[in-house]
C-alpha cells in the first residue's frame, strides 16, 4: 500500500522544491536502510549462533543511534506544496516504523531476549523494503 | 638459515604493519558504496608507498639520515616548517583514530563504552615506547596483525561470483546513486589510506634505529616489494568482503563493528574473535609508530636528538613530545567525537600532506652525495615524477571535493 | 690546488648537527657566520638556536656535520626537560628490553 | 656577516646593471677541518641567479631527475659564478661586483670537486 501512495506521488509531477524534498527523502531512505539491514545482519547471526550478544548490542545500539538521527534531520524538512506534504507525511511513517524495529531489537538484546529480537526480523525485512523503494524516488 | 628467518620477519612484518585502522575503514566503506569499482586505486597507491618507502630506505641505508631531517635540508626552514605542521598535524589526526580504534575493538570485546577503553589503551602505547626494545615492538604487532589474513580466507568463504568482482574491478566508475564527486572524492581517501605519510616517517627512522647500513640494502627492498603488495591484497580482500556482503543488502558501513560483520557471516564467533585481535594488534601497532612518528617530525625538524636506541633521558625532548601527542590524543577522544568520522577525514588530510613530503625523498634519492651510486634510474625518476603530479592532483582536489561532497555525504 | 668544494647555504644551512664524542644528535644548522673582512673571508662559525659553533669545532661536513662540543651549551632545554621532567618517570635510565 | 642575509642580495655589475641574486656561496676546504683550526673553509665566490630565489634544491649542480631539473632552471633563469676577487663592495642588500654580466662563468662550467 505503501509503494502505491509513493508510485502515485511520484507520477503527479516533478516540480522544482517537490524534487529538493524527493532528493532528500530518497538519499535519507538509503542512509536509513543500511541501519535497519545492519540490524538484520546482526539478529541473523545471532540467530544462527555466530556472534555473541555483546559486539551484538553494541553493532545494534550504533545502528539506532544513527537511525534516530537521520530520522529527526528528515522530519526538519519543510514541505511547502501539497505533494511534498503527503511525501514527507510518507517518509516520516517509513522511518517511524524502522526506528521502532530496530528500537525493539535494542530493547530485546539489552534483555539478553534473543526470541524478542527475533520476532523483529519480518518488521525489519518489510521495513528495510520500503525504504529501498524510497529510496529509488530520486539519484 | 638465519638470514632467510630475518628476511621471512621484515616481510611478514610488512604486511601485518600495512593495514591500519585507516585501511579498515576506508576499503570497507568504499566496497560497501562503489563495490570493486574503485579496487585500482589501492593498486596506485601501493606502486607509489613500495616506490617512495624504498627511496627513504636507501637514502637512510646510504647516508644516516631519516626522511623530515632531509624535508628541513632541502625546503628550508620556512617550506619545511609548513610541511612539519602539515605531516604533524595528520599524524595526530591518525593517532587520535589508531587509539580510538584500539578502543572501539576493546568496546565490540567486551561491551564496556570505548571511552573507558581510551586512556588505558594510550596508557599502554606510551609504557611500550618507554621501555620496549624498536625491533621487539615492531615484529610484535606486525605479526598479530596478520591475523587480518581472515579478511581474505572470509571472502572466499562467502564464495563471491568471481567474475563480477573481477569484472567490477575493470569498470572504473560510479555505481548506482554515486555521482564522479563522490567517486573522486573516495578514490583520493583510498589513495591517502594506502599512502599515509606517517608509514614513510616510521619506515626510514626505523631504519636509523636498526642502524641499516649498505649491506641491508637487499633486506629492505625485499620487504618493500614483497610485504607492501602483500598487505595491499589485505587491504583489497577487506573491500571485497564488503563488496560482496554489504552493496547488496544497501549496508553503508559507518562503525568498526561493520567493518568486522563479513568475517562473522563467514566464520561466526571464531572469526570475530580473530577478527578483534587482528584489528587490535593493527590500530596498536599504528598507534605505536604514529605516536613514534610524532616524536620523529619534530625532533628531526629541530635537530634533536630522538630514537628509542638511546635511553630516554638523553632524547628527552623527542619523549616529551610523544606524551604531549598521547595526552592531547585522549583529550579530543573524550569529547566522544566518532573515532570512525576522524579516521575518514584523517585519510583525506593525509592525502592533502603527502607532496611536500615526497618531493624532498625524490631530489635526495638524485643526489650521489647523499645516496653515492645508488642514485634513482631514468624509470625509477619517470615513475617518481608521475606520483609527484599524481599527489600534487589529489593534494589540490582534496579540498573542493570535501566540499561538493560534503566530505561524502 | 684547489680543495673540496662545498656550498655554504647546501651543505651547510639546515644540516644535522652530530656531537663528534658520542654520536648524539645535538641541533641543526639554523645560519652561518661569514668573515667577509678576513683575507682570505672565510667560514667563522655556525649558529644552532642560541649557541654559536666556532668553524674550528667542526670536525666533519657530510650528509650531517659532525663537530666537538666541549664547553659549548648545545644541550640546554634537553637538559632542562630531562632534569624537570623526565627524570620524575621510573625508568627514564634504563635501556628498552 | 650571516648567510641568512647575505643570500638573496642583489648582484649589480660594473655598468650599473642587475644581474640577479645571491643564491649561495661557494666554500672551498684546503686542509682537514679541525687541525686548520678557523681557516679551513675559505670563502671562494658567490652563486648568482638571474632571477632571485634562496632555495635552489641543489639543483645548480645538476641533480635529480631531468624533467624537474629543467622546470627549477627554467625558473631560475642564468645560474654564474661569481668569483669573490671581483666582489666590489657588499652594502645593506647589494653586492657591487667589478665584473660585466656577460664575463661570468655560468656554474654548470665549474668543477664540482
Amino acid at each position: 500500500m505503501a509503494v502505491g501512495v509513493l508510485a502515485a506521488v511520484l507520477l503527479a509531477g516533478c516540480g522544482d522544491p517537490d524534487q529538493k524534498l524527493r532528493d532528500n527523502a530518497a538519499q535519507t531512505a538509503r542512509t536509513a536502510a543500511s541501519d535497519v539491514n545492519t540490524t538484520r545482519l546482526v539478529v541473523e547471526q545471532l540467530q544462527a549462533h555466530r556472534l555473541w550478544i555483546q559486539p551484538a548490542r553494541r553493532m545494534v545500539d550504533d545502528a539506532e543511534k544513527s537511525l534516530g538521527t537521520t530520522a529527526d534531520s528528515f522530519s526538519t524538512q519543510q514541505p511547502s506544496t501539497e505533494q511534498s506534504a503527503r511525501l514527507y507525511e510518507q517518509v516520516n511513517s517509513t522511518l517511524d516504523d524502522a526506528v521502532a524495529a530496530v528500537t525493539a531489537v535494542r530493547i530485546a538484546l539489552g534483555n539478553s531476549d534473543l526470541a524478542a529480537a527475533e520476532r523483529q526480523l519480518a518488521a525489519l525485512q518489510l521495513s528495510g523494503e520500503d525504504l529501498d523503494q524510497v529510496g529509488e524516488l530520486a539519484k | 638459515m638465519k638470514k632467510l628467518l630475518g628476511v621471512t620477519l621484515g616481510i611478514l612484518t610488512a604486511i601485518g604493519g600495512f593495514v591500519d585502522i585507516g585501511d579498515l575503514v576506508t576499503n570497507a566503506l568504499v566496497g560497501a558504496r562503489f563495490g570493486m569499482h574503485l579496487a585500482w586505486i589501492v593498486l596506485v597507491g601501493v606502486i607509489g608507498i613500495c616506490l617512495y618507502a624504498e627511496m627513504s630506505g636507501r637514502v637512510v641505508a646510504m647516508s644516516g639520515r631519516p626522511v623530515f631531517d632531509l624535508i628541513r635540508e632541502r625546503l628550508g626552514p620556512r617550506t619545511g616548517l609548513l610541511a612539519l605542521v602539515a605531516s604533524f598535524l595528520v599524524t595526530l589526526l591518525t593517532l587520535i583514530a589508531e587509539i580510538g580504534g584500539v578502543a572501539l575493538a576493546f568496546e565490540l570485546a567486551s561491551g564496556v563504552s570505548y571511552l573507558l577503553w581510551m586512556p588505558l589503551a594510550a596508557l599502554a602505547v606510551w609504557l611500550v615506547i618507554w621501555r620496549v626494545k624498536f625491533s621487539r615492538l615492531e615484529q610484535a604487532f606486525g605479526l598479530l596483525g596478520l591475523l587480518l589474513i581472515v579478511f581474505a580466507v572470509a571472502l572466499f568463504k562467502l564464495g563471491p561470483d568471481w567474475g563480477q568482482l573481477l569484472h567490477q574491478a575493470t569498470q572504473l566508475h560510479p555505481i548506482g546513486h554515486e555521482g564522479w564527486a563522490t567517486y573522486a572524492y573516495y578514490g583520493i581517501a583510498l589513495f591517502g589510506a594506502a599512502m599515509t605519510p606517517y608509514e614513510v616517517f616510521f619506515f626510514s627512522s626505523g631504519g636509523v634505529e636498526e642502524k641499516w647500513t649498505r649491506r641491508d640494502l637487499g633486506t629492505e627492498r625485499t620487504n618493500v616489494f614483497i610485504g607492501f603488495p602483500l598487505g595491499g591484497l589485505l587491504s583489497l580482500s577487506i573491500m571485497g568482503c564488503a563488496a560482496v556482503l554489504f552493496l547488496p543488502a544497501g549496508i553503508q558501513v559507518g562503525t568498526l563493528g561493520q567493518v568486522a560483520l563479513p568475517v562473522v557471516v563467514a566464520f561466526g564467533k571464531i572469526g570475530l574473535a580473530v577478527v578483534l585481535i587482528g584489528m587490535f594488534a593493527a590500530t596498536f601497532g599504528a598507534a605505536l609508530e604514529t605516536a613514534l612518528s610524532c616524536g620523529y617530525t619534530i625532533a628531526q625538524y629541530r635537530g634533536w636528538q630522538w630514537g628509542k636506541f638511546v635511553r630516554p633521558r638523553e632524547a628527552s625532548r623527542f619523549h616529551v613530545v610523544i606524551i604531549v601527542c598521547l595526552v592531547l590524543a585522549v583529550l579530543t577522544l573524550l569529547t566522544a567525537v566518532d573515532p570512525v568520522k576522524v579516521t575518514e577525514y584523517s585519510v583525506v588530510f593525509a592525502a592533502m600532506a603527502l607532496p611536500l613530503t615526497y618531493l624532498p625523498i625524490l631530489i635526495v634519492a638524485n643526489d650521489p652525495d647523499y645516496v653515492g651510486r645508488e642514485t634513482n634510474g631514468p624509470v625509477r625518476n619517470a615513475v617518481g615524477l608521475f606520483y609527484l603530479a599524481l599527489l600534487t592532483i589529489a593534494s589540490v582536489a582534496a579540498i573542493p571535493l570535501m566540499i561538493i561532497t560534503k566530505a561524502g555525504a | 690546488m684547489s680543495g673540496r668544494v662545498l656550498h655554504a647555504q647546501l651543505h651547510l644551512l639546515d644540516r644535522q648537527l652530530i656531537d663528534r664524542a658520542d654520536g648524539h644528535l645535538v641541533g641543526k644548522v639554523d645560519d652561518v657566520e661569514l668573515d667577509l673582512d678576513a683575507d682570505p673571508p672565510v667560514v667563522a662559525a655556525l649558529i644552532s638556536g642560541r649557541v654559536e659553533i666556532p668553524a674550528g669545532r667542526i670536525a666533519e661536513v657530510e650528509s650531517a656535520v659532525t663537530i666537538s662540543t666541549d664547553g659549548l651549551d648545545l644541550d640546554y632545554y634537553d637538559n632542562w626537560i630531562e632534569h624537570h621532567i623526565i627524570d620524575k618517570i621510573p625508568g627514564a635510565g634504563d635501556a628498552t628490553e | 656577516m650571516r648567510l641568512n642575509e647575505l643570500l638573496g642580495h642583489r648582484v649589480i655589475d660594473a655598468d650599473g646593471n642587475e644581474l640577479g641574486g645571491v643564491a649561495d656561496v661557494r666554500l672551498v676546504q684546503d686542509g682537514p677541518l679541525l687541525v686548520s683550526m678557523q681557516r679551513a673553509l675559505r670563502v671562494d665566490g658567490l652563486i648568482v641567479v638571474e632571477n632571485r630565489s634562496t632555495r635552489l634544491f641543489g639543483y645548480e649542480r645538476h641533480v635529480g631527475p631531468e624533467l624537474l631539473r629543467r622546470l627549477v632552471h627554467a625558473r631560475l633563469g642564468g645560474v654564474w659564478y661569481l668569483p669573490w676577487h671581483e666582489v666590489d663592495e657588499i652594502t645593506a642588500g647589494t653586492v657591487t661586483t667589478t665584473s660585466r654580466g656577460n664575463d661570468l662563468r655560468p656554474l654548470e662550467d665549474m668543477a664540482r670537486y
